[in-house]
């Protein structure tokens, strides 16, 4: 509670009842203020940011995350004030509040839409029809732009980047994302419990698995509905399979664009393996669908404990092999060192997660702090380094693997018996809705899930936040001294989703 | 191409590079531009931000000319069908020739999907 | 008789000028001028013809100048040599200029001048003495600097005609000073008497700095060619093509009249001077070329890459000839004089293409024009023409000259000193790559003026010019044509000159060879048959072009250019001049021109403006003409002071120099 | 009778190239799959591509003119003329003293000059970068292949490419420094100008990376078909000089009879298949290099057929 003290003030704030597991505050103007500065002035983290109809949210964590909070502001008049004019990381979000919910940030310099393109229909967006995106300026001589996607040459999610450059040097980089906006927040509300589950696995489907754990946190968050055991270890098992996949085919993915084709070829077949693993014992490659809400839907039999150890050994036997073939490609180490590099400061103020803030020096992992069942129990590290650069990005991800593999040695030999899941039981305090939040690490960085039910049990508000949000706008600066041919190994490197931040 | 999918068909769609399906025996490959392109792999619920990109990518295209839709959502719009932003199938904004279900399919159900176009094409 | 018609052709432009300024009236005058001077200039090219091919000397001697020396004058076959490739650009140029002219602002300040110019060149080639030669000399760059002033309102003229104007004296000086070391303590300001005579051999590194800074710096050797990209842009185009494409010819004559034939026997020390300067010249030039975005100037510090290229193969006609390799002088003289013409071909060609640009669009900035194939085809593919054959590609004219001087290169391992054994493989490097530099660098004058999309709406409207511009175009991108694929008649046609200078030596006739092949020197070393490769290309072409349309599909849609699925039909998204000389620039002018690039990025979410600072240091003009510039303004401010000094002072100074005079005849005797 | 002869060895040396050029990228393709433990496509496949891409429509973009149409055509055919010229299974013959090995360097400078002509016409900007890269590489590459070809020819004393076979025949030739130094120097640029690891990845995908591919993303169907063939048949080129000037044993010379002739042409397979298999191990081992890290390794092809040269003028022995 002190933690926030100083923004909260007084006792102006309120505090909201049945906001779990951190508090909600319903807060003035004035508190909202404060809370930007202590933002800007590094005491406190910018964790979320959203809008409803007439309400907007700021989610809040201390600059080590061992405390967490709610501030909501309540914005009958259709304003309120802007965060960004103070911290510039929350900009993004408060576009897209105005976007989605027609609330206007008082004071913000960007007004700019962003994920609305001015094509939805009548009065959902908040852009005019057929307007053309302004980018940012650029002077100086002989300066031409490169126009690239949202159709790429490579087979990747849509999105917009729009370089300035002269000749190889970029001048400016700035994106245009929103492609693959959807709707879910809005398909979100009023669906049910199944639906709304179905839904948050493929906000992103790479991160299925985060997202699901994520959602299904914060359900039972809001109806305090306790997991069992069995349940909570087997989804630590899946994240940690979901991110060993990830980051094996993220690590090969990035030497191949360096034009390095064996690593991807060996770090593929071992993705493949993972995911072959991951059907084999949870009955679907990317494992959608098999954390729900209360628990988890498929069991992990003994042969498929077998399996997930075999495969473990198989990944302990290959990976070395991989490190070192990595570590002696001098033409490799050429192109990844020093490339992209992320100043810590930046990585810092930005509040960026995952692999991107740990690899410049961001040691934040909310498995370890605020921490959450089974990991709570588990014993693991976390890797930071302070490099910032594209070599210290497939670091961290070459030791998050190693990291993985040790927590599930660890889950499989303490695996507790016991239950799958529990129902969730909502609606019975008729009184105020239930809200709840969940911060679940997912490989690229920390999900913010939070959502208010109805009485009847139905999704009221869901709002899940991507890592990537505190990340692509890094993306624009680490450019920043490099060519307009190491973006890729950039890009790649910090691998922001495209379809969680555009929802 | 990527007209508002989840990513997770993008994921299968690499694996058919990997060793183990290794696409390119059967002497397909992925192209870096549609005016090089034969096929146009189509994912993910076509969303409104993306139509006009798809439109513009099967005009680039010279025929002959095929479009394989990807996935479910693909087919019409999936878990994302109903939205406002989502346009809804594949086959509403271009002429779709094969539609591989799956969510998201695997790489033996492509791979099996475009060896099927290959054999009714050639 | 043919010296006799030459010299009332002169005379004939001598007086249009005066004509000229009489018949004010514009829409008479430039016909009538314009048509006068290329009559004249086809006279005098005809009547040179007879000498180049093989023709007797002819010796004529005026009585007009210094009473008791008159004006000597010679058609030798070097001077009609040189007389073809004057009035073939003189007669081009002032055809164009019939329709070019037309968008003259004040032709009044044109159309005196250019007869007088031209006839002051053909002067400059047929003199045969000190006078004549520096007296034409001075009045060539009189009335070219006259044209570089036409439109001297603007600053940037004004500023060109003024370091012109002090280059050219400076040169002229140098000249004048080079005639009198040649002439002598005996005073015989003839030609004829300068050839008889020897230099004294101390005297030698002497003459060679003041033939260089004389006649190199109206060609524009590096560091002497800071005036050119300065003053050939700033005259009207046709002008610019006569000062590029034909002054600097006359420049590299006075050199060759010089050093190969009034000087005698030079040196072989002399060539490495040449070579180094040739080389540098070549490759500064071209890369100076490629950072200018104002097409104009990029093609002036083309000239100074070709001038170049010229001095290489005159380096190397020293080298052998300072060690009686005649015929490997032969060869590289063959070289030199065949880039002499190949250059006054292209080079009058593409700043002809330009100026049609320059009418059609009001620019000649690169980053205001684009798309000017769809609007102007004809000055496209002639500029095309002309972009490919100075690119040195075959089958044109350009690729010859170059084959040439290449050919010469590996002739030399023989030459016996081991300077030049380690200089003109190098030099031979800088040649390859000023050559494949000179490549980059017209992909980009012709991608980006002639190719995508308009980058301003000028060029959006732009309309192709008139006949008589796109007529002389095409004219001269045939004979480009003709020259690379028939070079052996035109090896031949340079024999007699070559023979003159490197001792009656020449190669062995080509035009007699089974298809008109080019063998400089056997059959086994080396052969290019320009015909044969352009009948090989034009057949394969056609073929597989009949073959393709035949079998495949000939189905064709027009669809918008793949923009990645995000239409911008903005101009900037595509490559600018700047952006596309870049990463050469990054490669090779941290060196040469010291260029730095600075980024300032604003952070993420700041809407600020990203600035790109980019610095490039003209290290010549810095490091050797601002101190000069600087001296010579301290020196006159100290002498300022001499005029305020008291009666007893001045006695005081000119008592202490007669001094100073008189010890120095002293210790001389 | 000689004549005609002349022009069936002549035509016959025209069709190999092009008939073999497809297979030996096939074949390339097809060992680098290996190497990467994949069964790889087939070695038809860039005949198949081929005809399929010939039978496709073309698409122009609205702002391209005719040189974009044109430009195909010229540079495969100055890369097919270029690469006719250079003996394959015989020497000597019809054409090959119609240019030598300055004029055939000429020629792939003219085939990459309307190329990148070409990059530019349709005004997007990835075609401007792949011109400004190519001609960045050019700019190195090409000198460094002429100081190789002077080294080449100095040793010779010919810069005809068929004297030059004969005279690498001889006893003559022996080990010498001068020639170890130009194949080094022409192994980097005939990376350099194929566009393959590690300058260029000819399988890449990243539109920002690109050099050749980036310059040739706005062609389709026929045109691309012949782009395609060309860059088949330059690979081939390299490949053949390499082996015409390192490798001459086996060739046949202008009127050595048919049996000369098979075994020549069996030779010339057999060199090919050797280039391409060393190709595919070097692509698969190393990583693209930072685009200006590629003039520093051309600077080095430069510096090496710079000393080649050198070394020759300072005696004929090294």
């Amino acid at each position: 509670m002190h933690a926030f003290a100083t923004i909260l003030g007084d006792d102006k704030a309120v505090l909201q009842p049945d906001h779990r597991p951190w508090p909600r505050y319903q807060v003035d103007e004035a508190a909202w203020i404060r809370a930007a500065h202590a933002m800007r002035n590094g005491v406190c983290t910018l964790v979320g940011y959203w809008g409803e109809a007439k309400q907007v949210h700021l989610a809040l964590a201390t600059a080590s995350y061992d405390a967490l909070c709610v501030l909501s502001l309540a914005c009958p008049e259709g304003h309120f004030p802007s965060i960004a004019l103070v911290h510039l990381p929350a900009a993004r979000l408060e576009r897209t509040i105005a976007d989605l919910f027609h609330l206007r940030a008082r004071g913000a310099a960007d007004l700019r839409p962003w994920l609305d393109h001015g094509r939805w229909a009548a009065g959902v967006g908040a852009a005019p029809a057929g307007s053309a995106y302004a980018f940012l300026p650029v002077e100086g001589e002989s300066l031409h732009q490169i126009p690239v996607g949202p159709v790429h040459a490579g087979i990747i999610e849509p999105g917009h980047f729009r370089f300035t450059a002269c000749g190889e040097t970029v001048v400016r980089l700035e994106e245009r994302l929103g492609y693959v906006h959807k709707g879910i927040e809005r398909l979100m509300a009023g669906a049910s419990l199944a639906k709304a589950a179905r839904l948050a696995g493929r906000i992103s489907g790479d991160s299925t698995v985060a997202y699901a754990i994520a959602f299904a946190g914060a359900i039972e968050a809001a109806t305090a509905t306790r997991v069992p055991p069995r349940a909570q270890w087997l989804r630590g098992l899946m994240a940690e399979l979901e991110r060993i996949a990830n980051h094996l085919g993220d690590i090969g993915a990035i030497c191949n664009d360096a034009a390095f084709s064996v690593m991807l070829a060996h770090c593929g077949l071992l993705r493949e393996q993972v995911l072959r693993a991951a059907e084999a014992c949870f009955g679907h490659r990317l494992m959608m669908d098999r954390v729900v809400p209360g628990g988890v839907a498929t069991d992990l039999t003994d042969a498929g404990a077998v399996h997930i150890e075999a495969l473990i050994g198989e990944i302990r036997r290959c990976l070395p092999p991989l490190i070192s073939l990595y570590d002696n490609a001098a033409s490799l180490q050429d192109r990844t060192v020093g490339t992209g590099f992320l100043r810590p400061e930046l990585a810092t103020r930005f509040g960026c997660g995952g692999v991107v803030g740990r690899a410049s020096g961001r040691a934040i992992d909310v498995r370890r702090r605020p921490s959450y069942p089974p990991y709570d129990q588990l014993a693991f590290d976390v890797p930071v380094l302070m490099q910032g650069d594209v070599n210290a990005r497939v670091w961290i991800r070459i030791r998050e693997v190693e990291c993985s593999l040790a927590l599930m040695t660890q889950m499989l030999r303490r695996l507790p018996a016991g239950p799958l899941a529990t129902t969730i039981a909502a609606g019975d305090n008729a009184g105020s809705p239930q809200e709840g939040m969940a911060l679940v690490e997912g490989f690229r960085g920390d999900i913010l899930v939070w959502v208010r039910l109805n009485p009847d049990g139905s999704i009221d508000r869901c709002h899940p936040r991507d890592p990537s949000w505190f990340q692509w706008p890094l993306l624009e600066t680490v450019i920043d001294g490099n060519i307009v041919a190491d973006f890729p190994l950039c890009n790649k490197s910090f691998n922001c989703s495209y379809s969680g931040h555009d929802l | 191409m990527d007209a508002g999918s989840c990513n997770g068909c993008e994921l299968e769609i690499h694996a058919l590079n990997n060793i183990v399906y290794d696409l390119e025996r059967f002497g397909l490959r992925f192209v870096a531009s549609p005016r090089h392109a034969d096929v146009l792999l189509v994912t993910g619920p076509v969303t409104v931000n993306m139509r006009e990109a798809l439109q513009r990518t099967y005009d680039a295209t010279p025929a002959p000319k095929w479009v394989v839709a990807v996935g479910d959502c693909a087919l019409d719009g999936g878990v994302f069908a109903g939205s406002y932003a989502v346009v809804g199938g594949v086959a509403k904004v271009v002429p779709v020739d094969l539609h591989i279900p799956g969510c998201p399919p695997t790489p033996q159900q492509l791979l099996s999907g475009l060896l099927a176009l290959l054999q009714t094409t050639s | 008789m043919a010296l006799t018609l030459i010299l009332a052709c002169i005379a004939a432009l001598f007086l249009l000028a005066p004509v000229a300024i009489t018949i004010r009236a514009g829409a008479v005058a430039r016909p009538v001028v314009y048509g006068l001077s290329a009559t004249a200039c086809s006279i005098l090219l005809i009547a040179a013809a007879p000498t180049l091919l093989g023709g007797d000397t002819l010796v004529q001697i005026l009585p007009l100048g210094i009473p008791w020396i008159g004006a000597h004058l010679r058609l030798d076959a070097l001077a009609a040599f040189f007389l073809v490739v004057v009035n073939l650009g003189g007669a081009i140029a002032s055809l164009y200029a019939i329709g070019y002219g037309r968008h003259e602002a004040a032709p009044e300040r044109v159309l005196p001048f250019i007869p007088a110019f031209l006839a002051a060149m053909n002067l400059v080639v047929i003199a045969d003495d000190a006078f004549v030669f520096l007296f034409a000399w001075e009045l060539m760059s009189l009335t070219s600097w006259a044209l570089v002033m036409t439109d001297h309102r603007d600053g940037g003229s004004r500023h060109a005609g003024y370091v012109y104007l002090v280059m050219a004296s400076f040169g002229t000086l140098c000249l004048l000073l080079a005639f009198g070391l040649l002439a002598g303590s005996h005073g015989g300001y003839s030609f004829t008497t300068m050839r008889l005579s020897t230099l004294a051999t101390g005297l030698q590194p002497v003459l060679l700095l003041l033939v260089l800074l004389g006649a190199g710096s109206k060609a524009g050797i590096v560091p002497l060619h800071v005036w050119l990209p300065l003053a050939h842009p700033a005259a009207p185009s046709h002008v610019s093509a006569l000062m590029s494409g034909v002054m600097t010819k006359v420049a590299v004559y006075g050199l060759i009249r010089i050093v190969f034939d009034l000087a005698g026997p030079t040196a072989w020390w002399w060539s490495i001077v040449v070579l180094v300067v040739g080389a540098i010249t070549a490759v500064l030039g071209v890369l100076y070329a490629l950072m200018q975005h104002d097409l104009k100037r990029l093609l002036a510090y083309h000239t100074v890459e070709n001038i170049g290229i010229i001095y290489i193969g005159l380096g190397l006609a020293l080298a052998f000839q300072a060690n009686q390799m005649a015929f490997g002088a032969a060869l590289a003289l063959t070289a030199a004089l065949f880039h002499v013409l190949n250059h006054s071909l292209f080079k009058s060609l593409l700043f002809l293409g330009t100026g049609a640009v320059l009418t059609a669009t009001g620019h000649r900035d690169m980053e205001r024009l684009g798309g000017l194939i769809h609007r102007m085809p004809v000055t496209a593919l002639t500029f095309l023409i002309g972009c490919a054959a100075i690119s040195a590609l075959p089958p044109l004219n350009g690729f010859v000259s170059e084959w040439l001087t290449f050919q010469a290169i590996l002739l030399s391992p023989a030459l016996p000193q081991w300077g030049l054994k380690f200089l003109v493989p190098a030099v031979g490097a800088s040649l390859a790559l000023s050559a494949a530099l000179a490549a980059a660098c017209f992909v980009k004058a012709f991608g980006v003026t002639f190719l995508g999309r308009p980058r301003s709406p000028e060029a959006a409207v732009a309309r192709e010019v008139d006949v008589f511009s796109t007529g002389t175009m095409i004219g001269l991108a045939v004979l480009c044509l003709l020259a690379g694929v028939l070079p052996g008649l035109i090896v031949d046609a340079l024999s007699h000159a070559v023979a003159e200078l490197a001792g009656g030596t020449r190669l062995p006739p080509q035009s007699t060879l089974p298809w008109l092949s080019l063998i400089p020197v056997s059959a086994a070393r080396s052969s290019y048959n320009g015909l044969l490769l352009l009948i090989f290309i034009v057949c394969t072409a056609s073929l597989i072009a009949v073959a393709v349309h035949r079998f495949a599909s000939r189905a064709v849609r027009r669809a918008a250019a793949w923009d990645c699925g995000f239409p911008d039909a903005s101009p900037a998204t595509q490559y600018t001049a700047g952006s596309f000389a870049q990463p050469i620039r990054r490669v090779f002018g941290r060196l040469a021109f010291r260029a730095s690039e600075r980024v300032e990025m604003p952070e993420p979410g700041r809407l600020e403006a990203a600035r790109l600072h980019v610095k490039v240091h003209d290290l010549i003009w810095q490091w050797l003409f601002v101190p000069i510039a600087k001296a010579v303004n301290v020196a006159s401010i100290r002498l300022n002071r001499l005029q305020f000094l008291t009666i007893r002072s001045y006695l005081g100074l000119v008592f202490a120099v007669l001094v100073i005079l008189l010890a120095g005849l002293a210790l001389w005797q | 009778m000689a004549v005609v002869n002349d022009i069936i060895i002549q035509a016959l040396q025209m069709l190999l190239v092009v008939a073999v050029a497809p297979g030996l990228t096939g074949f390339v393709r097809w060992v680098k799959a290996r190497l990467l433990r994949r069964r790889g496509p087939s070695l038809l496949q860039p005949y198949r591509d081929l005809y399929r891409l010939l039978r496709k429509e073309v698409v122009l973009a609205e702002s391209s003119s005719w040189l974009f149409r044109a430009v195909p055509y010229m540079t495969f055919t100055a890369i097919w003329v270029a690469a006719a010229l250079i003996p394959t299974f015989a020497t000597g013959t019809m054409f090959s003293w119609s240019a030598d090995m300055i004029a055939i360097v000429a020629l792939l400078g003219t085939a990459r000059f309307f190329l990148a002509l070409a990059g530019l016409d349709v005004g997007t900007s990835f075609g401007g970068i792949g011109s400004s890269r190519e001609m960045m590489i050019a700019s190195v590459a090409e000198p460094a292949m002429l100081m190789a070809v002077f080294t080449l020819s100095l040793l010779a004393g010919s810069t005809q490419l068929s004297s030059v076979a004969h005279f690498m025949l001889t006893q003559h030739v022996g080990l010498r420094i001068s020639l170890g130094l130009v194949l080094v120097a022409l192994l980097i640029v005939a990376v350099a100008e194929n566009a393959r690891i590690p300058v260029d990845n000819p399988a890449t995908h990243l539109e920002l990376t690109m050099v050749h591919e980036a310059m040739v993303l706005e062609y389709s169907g026929r045109h691309l078909a012949m782009i395609e063939a060309a860059a088949f048949l330059k690979l081939l080129l390299y490949a053949s000089l390499l082996a015409c000037v390192f490798l001459p044993w086996g060739t046949a010379a202008v009127g050595d009879g048919p049996v000369a002739y098979g075994i020549g042409i069996v030779a010339y397979l057999a060199k090919l298949t050797i280039a391409g298999g060393l190709l595919a191990v070097f692509e698969t081992s190393i990583a693209k290099m930072r685009v200006f890290r590629v003039p520093e390794f051309l600077g080095a092809a430069l510096m090496l057929g710079l000393l080649g040269t050198l070394l020759l003028f300072v005696s004929r022995s090294l």
